[in-house]
């Protein structure tokens, strides 16, 4: 995109060089590349003034990703001259993390690479084009449990009652959650499997909770647990003693 | 197969029309008609008497391959059971309120919600899990919306009384909903 | 052939897309899933040994018929069919990050790639190679991307265990992964 509308603005210097990157990484990068430095010791305080004249003509729309990178490249080289102790073992590289996102990106172009040469196999190769006319093909059933609608009533009392907070600690178990979900269904089936109460793509943790929760009724008398033979599906059945309600 | 007959068949296999015969031989300069036309027919042979799915056919004016008639009802049929779909994670969230709080307008779902759920209902509607059930008072006199029998069906349900913790969480959502805009309002009454 | 083989043949003649095997399966109530694999198994050897312009492929759990791509050029230069266009480089880089790390939310691809990604992650979605799979914890519950079954047909991959591996890359991804959990809260001051 930002090719196109660069190129159609011609031939002054950096412009039509520029639009080349697909962002301040992989300008950095090819910094890195022709300068020829070590990307682990990364001499800031050049790199910074050869980024900043790479970007010097970018149109302010365009810059906005640049100008944050050249801004950590300047606040590193402000870090890298203050004095620091030489028996400091818990200096830190003010480079570190910097170190680790060019590496990051430099595995992610690495994999773009891949993908195109997979998608240039792929796109030599026509699949039918022709399909016989006739009715528009019926909709897809619909699959649609309980459980999925219980968990999205779940998701919406929860996201309405916090207050948007950054959550950082990762998610704990929700056993007594996972309970009145498996508790709510075996209200209706006497006899359910643990596909019916655990989600299609379930997070560990709620895959973890709704196991715990079932150990958990199991053990009040709840239900009974049963796997017919090794690796089926576990076959949850209502005890007739918690069939109370 | 001669590399023409191969050549033809992954053209009329690609291309979304039937191919006439002139069109067919601009694929090789260097074959001519009379080459085209034996390479037609060893594709045709080839589908006819080894015994194939397909077999060309001769229609507007040029060329296709086309399945042969006598499978179209299975796979019409198999059509029919195409893997379930699922719902996303809005539109679930959407249908619980619906669901539990029914009739409900739009805005109220909005102010649960937090997002918009315009296109979301215009989904939840066309798939006849939900219907509009009248309108509400106020200004526009807003659309309301409830959940269908095909939703019922769903569940094996034989009415919303059946839902589970229908009461509970009938009160927790107009809770919510009547909680977050207005602050001039009372704590909702207790629900009967 | 066997009858069965010709039917698949005929089902897959007739869709763009590739068909699953359990969608294959149900063409022929009475077929073994080891039947239907013999046909299928039938059905690329006729392709391949008795030398065929098209070939059984597998791809995004599923199988198709495609062209030989020897074929490609003769097919395009007569205007028959035409190659879709290349993805940008923005959005494989985005995809590859969303590939190896779904499900992952914007601001993480953000973090990652340098540049806002908002309208590469459109028109991703609109060309269907990814799609939205939940909401993720944290401020505005931000929307998690996942890829679709048509990314893997993309880049013709049979399932996402076939995406490049992470120790055949140069730097590995271990590596990273423990480095990574720092969330980049020092962000620079403002240049003056």
């Amino acid at each position: 995109m930002a090719v196109a509308l660069a190129a159609e603005r011609g031939p002054s210097s950096f412009d039509v060089e520029l639009p080349a990157f697909s962002g301040p990484l992989d300008l950095l990068l090819s910094l890195i590349r022709d300068e020829k430095v070590d990307i682990y010791d990364i001499p800031v305080a050049h790199i910074a003034q050869q980024f900043l004249a790479r970007i010097r003509d970018l149109p302010l729309d365009e810059a906005a990703d640049y100008l944050e990178m050249a801004a950590r490249l300047v606040r590193i080289k402000a870090q890298m001259l203050l004095p620091r102790n030489e028996a400091d073992d818990a200096w830190e590289d003010p480079r570190a993390e910097l170190v680790r996102r060019l590496l990051e990106y430099q595995q992610v172009r690495e994999v773009v690479d891949r993908f195109e040469q997979m998608a240039d196999a792929r796109r030599n190769r026509f699949a039918r084009a022709w399909l016989p006319e006739g009715a528009p093909p019926p909709q897809a059933p619909l699959a649609l449990s309980l459980v999925e609608l219980m968990a999205a009533v779940d998701r919406v009392l929860r996201a309405a009652r916090e207050p948007a907070l950054h959550e950082v600690v990762p998610r704990a178990l929700d056993v007594p959650g996972a309970i009145e979900i498996v508790r709510a269904v075996l209200l209706l089936r006497a006899r359910i499997r643990w596909r019916d109460v655990v989600q299609q793509g379930a997070e560990p943790w709620q895959v973890l909770s709704v196991l715990l929760a079932l150990l958990e009724m199991a053990k009040l008398g709840e239900l009974r647990l049963a796997q017919p033979r090794p690796f089926a599906d576990v076959e949850i059945a209502r005890d007739a003693a918690g069939e109370a309600a | 197969m001669t590399p023409l007959a191969k050549l033809l068949e992954a053209a009329l296999f690609a291309s979304a029309r039937p191919i006439t015969t002139e069109e067919l031989a601009t694929l090789d300069p260097e074959a001519s008609p009379a080459a085209v036309a034996a390479a037609l027919d060893e594709l045709r042979e080839q589908y006819d008497v080894n015994g194939h799915g397909v077999a060309l056919a001769e229609a507007g004016g040029g060329y296709q391959i086309l399945t042969r008639p006598e499978y179209t009802e299975a796979i019409e049929r198999a059509q029919l059971a195409v893997r379930p779909s699922r719902l996303s994670g809005a539109s679930l969230e959407t249908l619980a309120i619906i669901a539990y709080r029914q009739p409900i307008g739009r805005l109220e779902i909005e102010e649960i919600r937090g997002v918009s759920v315009g296109s979301v209902l215009k989904s939840l509607h066309e798939r006849g899990l939900i219907d509009i059930t009248g309108r509400g008072e106020g200004l526009g006199r807003p659309l309301l919306y409830g959940t269908t029998s095909l939703f019922l069906e769903h569940f094996a349900l034989r009415h919303l009384g059946e839902l589970p913790r229908a009461d509970e969480l009938a009160i927790a959502l107009r809770h919510l909903e009547s909680a977050t805009p207005e602050p001039d309002e009372t704590v909702p009454e207790p629900v009967g």
